[in-house]
């Protein structure tokens, strides 16, 4: 035992220092990666990379913090691999894929197809496939432009629009387990305002905005922000977010945050391409401008109604949005196999076509109003009565 | 040699991982792709195949309760059939431990350790079933008894932590979904890894308890299709059967969607970890057989002097087996069931040989008695 | 093989003593001793002629209580009253033994005699007779004032374990006042002649343990022991495992609990630190203050120490693992400050961590080794200002230093010194196997010792005895301590068939509830 | 090959060591090396000749048509 136990510790002793090994110090760790299109069918690669020895405290020997602490590297290739090569030729530590949290890909990159891009995320075994996905118009590698006013790094701004579901958060995982290669992907808007926290001067600011349309890994189309809130309840999102409806009696605007929804998608069991969506969803009042009387149970019930014929119409238009492209974003397709199995094998050639033509939706809101705030009526609602 | 070390606990205990490692490590991805939903139903149909054959085994087995199969079995068969079969034996579960060990270099290397040679891990990890070979079975089934806590509080946790992920809606599709033809080519593939219950025979000396023996099986083989069940319902409710069946190791990008608080992420190192542990007691069970029946045919006192260069070769049997990773995949599809199938249904054929030449016996005493 | 050749020429040596016979003359046998301890300025040889009978009085002058001697032997010796003949006195000493209460031995031997002679015993021998009385006045100056220094509780006994074995074996017996408890007396060492008790519980021993243990301490042939140690390292099942067979305690109530286990204890001679066997690796990890404090607070500083005991074996590898091989492991903001702090260190991680995994270990030695008011010093030394500045100078990234800081107070928290160190030794090949194969290399190597941890037997008892193999009826005092009206079962290990310890009846629930 | 060559006489040192102090009878030992002997050489010769044909060559030439029959 004790022999071998040397042979053991002195195994190792030959062999350290190869292979997998590199320190923290040797490796470059990609945050983001922004896809756009080049010339010529190729693809521009951007990876964002952060700068671990500009974060170095000053009394540790560190250069204090004079730049920013992350930089961008671009290459073009006609492959993914072949472009990130590149990157790698150019730099003097080893990519690492394992913190990459966000793949932004540009809207022309999208429209011509994502497939060689998730084929990668997916063939790579350190890149994880739940990270976020987000459409951006332009060019993407814009977006590290952006000042992140309370973030070290840029990445972390588009990042938190989908950990905090204000866009759809689509991850790889979700394109690739569709059949069709059908989604719905946020889309992030640009602007250039002045920063008050630089001093005044002009920067990029981005924000989530409308959504994209993915049919067949391609973009197909857009929804704008209104039309775009229905995915949000039929992709089970909506919890947290605000829905703003008109009051039935005075058409006054109506604030409500809702707390806590649940969605449900079951095909109907006599026709078999309409779909049943039934909505579970809480909510409180956070604002109301209208004079109806929030104490009344009768009135609330009223509002109820309205809301939810609202939220009904707008899933309508979202579902109408999507037809319209053919794309199956919501994974009816799946629904319809999961609970009728054989009626999809019968569909399935030409599902889109079918999609397009025959779907419907019965959509059954059940909005349910539980607390007021710390105020009941509108305030000078009282003063009226008084 | 001492005999009668090993509890029936352990023994279960020892089999729910048997079962449990590969299957939920190597072959999920083969048998959705195979089976799709059904795969559950595959699983549980393997393991009422395996338990069956575990009655067999068991029952040619308690005939000669405290004797190595390697010794009797020349009593039923002529020994010039007997030896030859051995030797399939010991090359058959020296090879068998060789493919298990390539699955799972492959693994470790494709995931964790690109840029390290094959070569260099199964070293690593051959040295260390070579030296539990050589402490015999007794230790082995406790190791087994200590991992299994370890095992079962690593799988409870993430049952519990992917929860939130999954797409409970798809939970319908496991009753509506069926094919005959899935189960069929599921089950075929599948079958032989619960079959390989077969060991049973060579350690059969070492239980406790013998008439016990089936109802541990049973219980086992229970669990551990619960587990592996769990683990299978758990992957197709979070990927479907589309994109589990496209990964290489769906297990691991399961592991890897754990997200506690946003903070701990990316757990599938302890978890693998703690999972190659089950991985390498199936390693270190068929490799301790193979030697103990080498060291049986030569009839030598213990089967220790042979553990380290008999290790050397299951290491370079798992890299001289396949060049590649298609290479290896293809035979695995395409031949492997079909040899364990042969392996498996060789005590068949000493159960009945035993049985006739003991019907005869009897005719023959009863025979003499009348006269 | 040396060394057993050794043992077999000590076995030949001690077969020679041959016992001597001289007679009853006087003058040959105070010349025997006078010889026998020439150049031996300690003994002292003193004649005096009493009742009209030349005596012979031989001792250790420093090992003996000469004033009672002088009062409770020779005062009545000398007397006149005594006897009236030669023939009577030495009737009634030798024979009737008429002089005190203390238990006198009669011997002839000289060999023997001048044995007992070392072992602080005096002799008295008398013209005429060839018979020798021993008086067992043994006194010598021992360490009195015994606290304990290394097993420290809060609540409890505060009494430890002395030099001198008899004062022991006392404060054994003290505490469990039953005929049961047995003391057997061994005599182990060519020239030291060491006395090794072994003392256990009749009925509650497993009677198949104590004969191993005395067969094992049988077995050493050895020149000296001057500690248990010695004797530990000869009754090892596996002597070439890093992990203790044997337990080891200060503690008289340490001592006690064992053997009411079922367990053995061996006290040696001039070592204040007894052994205990058998032993299970669980053992190492209980303090005596778990069964004197609260069983809820006992329960959770028990799981603590397990995990410390994780974080001491493994933390530096682990460190070494996920930096050099998997940093995706680390969450991205954890991650980016710790490579921020090892940016300038100049060294891979492996080499980072073994300089101060092995400079922490020698400051631990020097504090250990250094005068005690030197000691502080070096703590101060090392802790602030060599960590502080290594970190300045860039030569380590301060995370290594909080690394190997916790890493060291993992390994103070483990109970069982013994434990602790070779958990601390453990830790360098498992830090090699991670900075070669990482995470799968650190797995490999907590297999190897979870597997030699397993296939360890403590006299015949598995290491890991309640969880593998599985005894469900031990695993109260394991990972928790069970309150003593639920622990009523004795140990599996005890050999005795009535395994009930207590009867307590207690409800959880307070019975003038309703 | 070195490494094979070391690995190898290590193994041997060790078992040499082992059947010693064992005092075993003259057979094991020539059975022992003779196993550690036919080991050294096949390891040998998998790394000499790449493409050595291999038990699971053998397997998938006699098993392949057989499974390929009964899955039709």
């Amino acid at each position: 035992m004790k022999k071998l136990k040397w042979l053991i510790v002195l195994c190792p002793c030959f062999l350290t220092g190869c292979w997998s090994q590199f320190e923290l110090n040797e490796r470059a760790f990609v945050s983001g990666i922004y896809v756009d299109k080049a010339a010529n069918g190729k693809m521009e690669i951007s990876l964002s990379f952060s700068l671990p020895n500009r974060l170095v405290p000053s009394d540790l020997g560190g250069a204090g913090t004079t730049g920013k602490p992350y930089s961008l590297q671009t290459a073009t290739g006609k492959t993914f691999t072949e472009a990130y090569k590149k990157i790698q030729a150019t730099l003097t530590r080893n990519i690492s894929w394992g913190h990459t949290r966000i793949i932004i890909i540009s809207e022309e990159m999208a429209r011509e197809g994502i497939r060689g891009i998730l084929e990668f995320v997916l063939r790579e075994p350190n890149l994880n496939i739940n990270q976020t996905l987000l459409i951006a118009p332009g060019k993407a590698k814009d977006i590290e432009e952006l000042t992140p006013i309370f973030e070290r790094f840029p990445t972390s701004i588009p990042i938190s629009f989908a950990q905090r579901k204000v866009t759809v958060n689509a991850t790889p995982k979700e394109f690739l387990e569709t059949t069709s290669g059908d989604m719905i992907v946020g889309l992030l808007s640009k602007k250039t305002i002045k920063m008050l926290s630089e001093g005044g001067k002009e920067g990029l600011f981005v924000s989530p905005g409308e959504m994209a349309l993915f049919h067949n890994y391609k973009m197909v189309g857009k929804v704008d922000t209104e039309v775009g809130r229905g995915a949000f309840w039929l992709r089970n999102l909506i919890k947290g977010a605000e829905v703003t409806i008109k009051a039935p009696a005075d058409q006054q605007l109506i604030s409500l945050l809702v707390t806590d929804a649940h969605t449900k998608i079951r095909p109907s069991k006599k026709e078999p391409f309409t779909f049943n969506v039934g909505i579970k969803a809480e909510g409180n009042i956070s604002e109301s401008q209208s004079n109806m009387t929030l104490t009344n149970e009768n009135q609330i019930a009223q509002l109820e109604h309205e809301a939810e014929k609202q939220i009904r119409n707008r899933i309508k238009a979202t579902l109408k949005a999507s037809q319209e492209v053919k794309a199956d974003v919501f994974q009816f397709s799946e629904y319809l196999s999961w609970h009728k199995p054989k009626i999809w094998k019968m569909v399935k050639k030409d599902w889109p076509e079918s999609y397009h033509e025959k779907v419907k939706m019965n959509v059954q809101v059940d909005l349910h109003i539980k607390r007021l705030g710390a105020e009941n009526n509108s305030f000078w609602e009282k003063e009226k009565s008084l | 040699m001492k005999t009668e070390q090993i509890t029936q606990n352990q023994l279960m205990l020892f089999f729910i991982l048997y079962y449990y490692s590969t299957l939920v490590g190597f072959a999920a991805s083969q048998l959705i792709y195979l089976s799709q939903y059904d795969s559950v139903l595959v699983i549980y149909i393997s393991g009422i195949a395996g338990v069956i054959l575990a009655y067999f085994v068991i029952k040619l087995a308690t005939r000669r309760p405290n004797e190595f199969f390697v010794h009797y079995g020349s009593e039923i068969l002529p020994k010039w059939i007997h030896i030859p079969i051995m030797v399939f034996f010991f090359v058959s579960f020296l090879q068998i431990s060789g493919i298990i060990l390539r699955e799972y270099e492959d693994f470790i290397v494709q995931t964790y350790l690109p840029r390290t040679p094959n070569w260099a891990v199964g070293c690593m990890f051959g040295m260390v079933v070579a030296v539990t070979a050589r402490l015999g079975f007794e230790n082995l089934f406790r190791i087994a008894q200590g991992l299994f806590y370890l095992v079962i509080l690593g799988n409870i946790g993430n049952a519990i932590f992917i929860g939130k992920e999954l797409q409970w809606d798809r939970w319908i599709a496991f009753v509506t979904n069926h094919s005959g033809q899935g189960i069929f080519i599921g089950s075929f593939q599948t079958v032989p890894t619960f079959g390989e219950v077969v060991i049973l025979l060579f350690i059969f000396p070492y239980l406790t308890q013998k008439h016990k023996t089936l109802k541990s099986i049973m219980w086992a083989t229970f669990f551990s299709a619960l587990f592996i069940g769990q683990n299978i319902i758990w992957l197709l409710l979070l990927f479907g059967p589309n994109l589990s069946s496209h990964l290489t190791y769906p297990m691991i990008e399961m592991i890897r969607y754990i997200r506690i608080a946003d903070f701990i992420q990316n757990l599938d190192h302890l978890l693998i970890s703690i999972w190659a542990t089950m991985v390498f007691l199936k390693v270190t069970v068929f490799f301790t057989i193979s030697v103990q029946i080498l060291a049986h045919l030569f009839h030598l006192k213990d089967h220790r002097p042979l553990t380290f260069s008999l290790a050397a070769v299951m290491v370079a049997l798992s890299i001289n087996t396949a060049s590649g990773t298609a290479e290896l995949t293809s035979f695995l599809y395409q031949a492997w069931a079909a040899f364990l199938y042969f392996l498996e249904f060789i005590p068949f054929l000493y159960l009945l040989v035993d049985t006739i030449k003991q019907s005869n016996k009897k005719n023959k005493i009863g025979n003499k008695l009348k006269t | 093989m040396s060394f057993f050749s050794k043992l077999k020429g000590l076995q030949q040596t001690q077969k020679e003593n041959k016992k001597v016979f001289l007679g009853a003359d006087f003058d040959v046998r105070m010349e025997w001793f006078k010889e026998t301890f020439q150049q031996s300025i300690d003994v002292t040889f003193h004649e005096l002629t009493a009742n009209q009978t030349r005596c012979g009085i031989v001792f250790l002058q420093c090992m003996v209580d000469q004033q009672t001697f002088d009062e409770q032997v020779l005062k009545y010796i000398v007397s006149p009253h005594f006897a009236s003949s030669p023939s009577e006195l030495i009737h009634k000493i030798l024979d009737l033994q008429a002089i005190s209460t203390m238990c006198t031995t009669i011997l002839s031997d000289m060999e023997e005699a001048a044995e007992y002679i070392l072992d602080g015993k005096i002799i008295v021998f008398f013209e005429g007779d060839s018979r020798m009385i021993a008086f067992p006045l043994t006194s010598f100056e021992k360490r009195t004032g015994s606290e304990t220094t290394n097993e420290n509780v809060i609540r409890g006994p505060r009494e430890a374990f002395l030099e001198d074995i008899h004062t022991n074996v006392t404060m054994v017996r003290r505490r469990i006042k039953s005929p049961a408890l047995k003391m057997e007396q061994l005599v182990i060492g060519k020239y030291t002649k060491t006395k090794v008790i072994i003392s256990y519980i009749e009925g509650l021993c497993r009677d198949d343990l104590i004969a191993e243990v005395k067969q094992r301490i049988n077995r050493i042939k050895i020149d000296g022991v001057l500690a248990s140690s010695y004797i530990e390292e000869c009754i090892d099942d596996r002597p070439l495992s890093p992990f203790p067979q044997s337990q080891k305690t200060e503690r008289p109530d340490v001592a006690a609990a064992a053997l009411l286990e079922g367990r053995v204890v061996i006290f040696v001679d001039g070592d204040p630190i007894p052994l205990i066997a058998p032993v299970n690796f669980y053992m190492f990890l209980q303090a005596a203050e778990d069964y004197y404090q609260r069983y809820f607070l006992t329960s959770f500083i028990r799981l603590l120490r397990y995990g410390w005991l994780i974080v001491s074996l493994t933390f530096p590898s682990f460190y070494i693992a996920i930096t050099t091989f998997h940093p995706e492991m680390i969450p991205t903001s954890l991650l980016l400050s710790v490579a921020a702090s090892r940016e300038n260190v100049p060294f891979p991680s492996i080499v980072e961590a073994l300089l101060m995994e092995l400079a922490f270990e020698g400051l631990r030695e020097a504090g250990i080794r250094t005068p005690k008011a030197v000691g502080q010093a070096i703590g101060i030394l090392g802790a602030i200002i060599i960590g502080q500045a290594a970190v300045q100078a860039g030569i380590v990234s301060a995370i290594m230093v909080i690394i190997v800081s916790i890493t060291g107070i993992a390994s103070f928290v483990i109970p069982g010194y013994d434990l602790g160190f070779s958990v601390r030794l453990l830790r360098f090949p498992l830090m090699f196997l991670a900075g070669t194969f990482g995470i799968f290399g650190l797995m490999i190597g907590v297999i190897l010792i979870y597997i030699h941890v397993v296939s360890l037997r403590s006299f015949g008892m598995p290491y890991l005895s309640p969880t593998a193999p599985l005894r469900t009826s031990d695993l109260k005092d394991i990972f928790i301590r069970a309150p003593w009206w639920k622990m009523q079962r004795r140990p599996s290990f005890s050999g005795s068939n009535d395994r009930s310890r207590s009867n307590i009846e207690k409800s959880i629930i307070g019975e003038d509830e309703d | 090959m070195i490494l094979i060559i070391i690995g190898f006489l290590i193994i041997f040192g060790y078992e040499w060591t082992y059947l010693k102090s064992k005092k075993r009878k003259k057979r094991t030992y020539w059975i022992v090396f003779g196993i550690i002997g036919a080991s050294f050489i096949y390891c040998l010769s998998t790394v000499l000749f790449e493409h050595m044909p291999s038990p699971s060559d053998m397997i998938q030439f006699l098993f392949e048509p057989i499974q390929q029959k009964i899955l039709g």
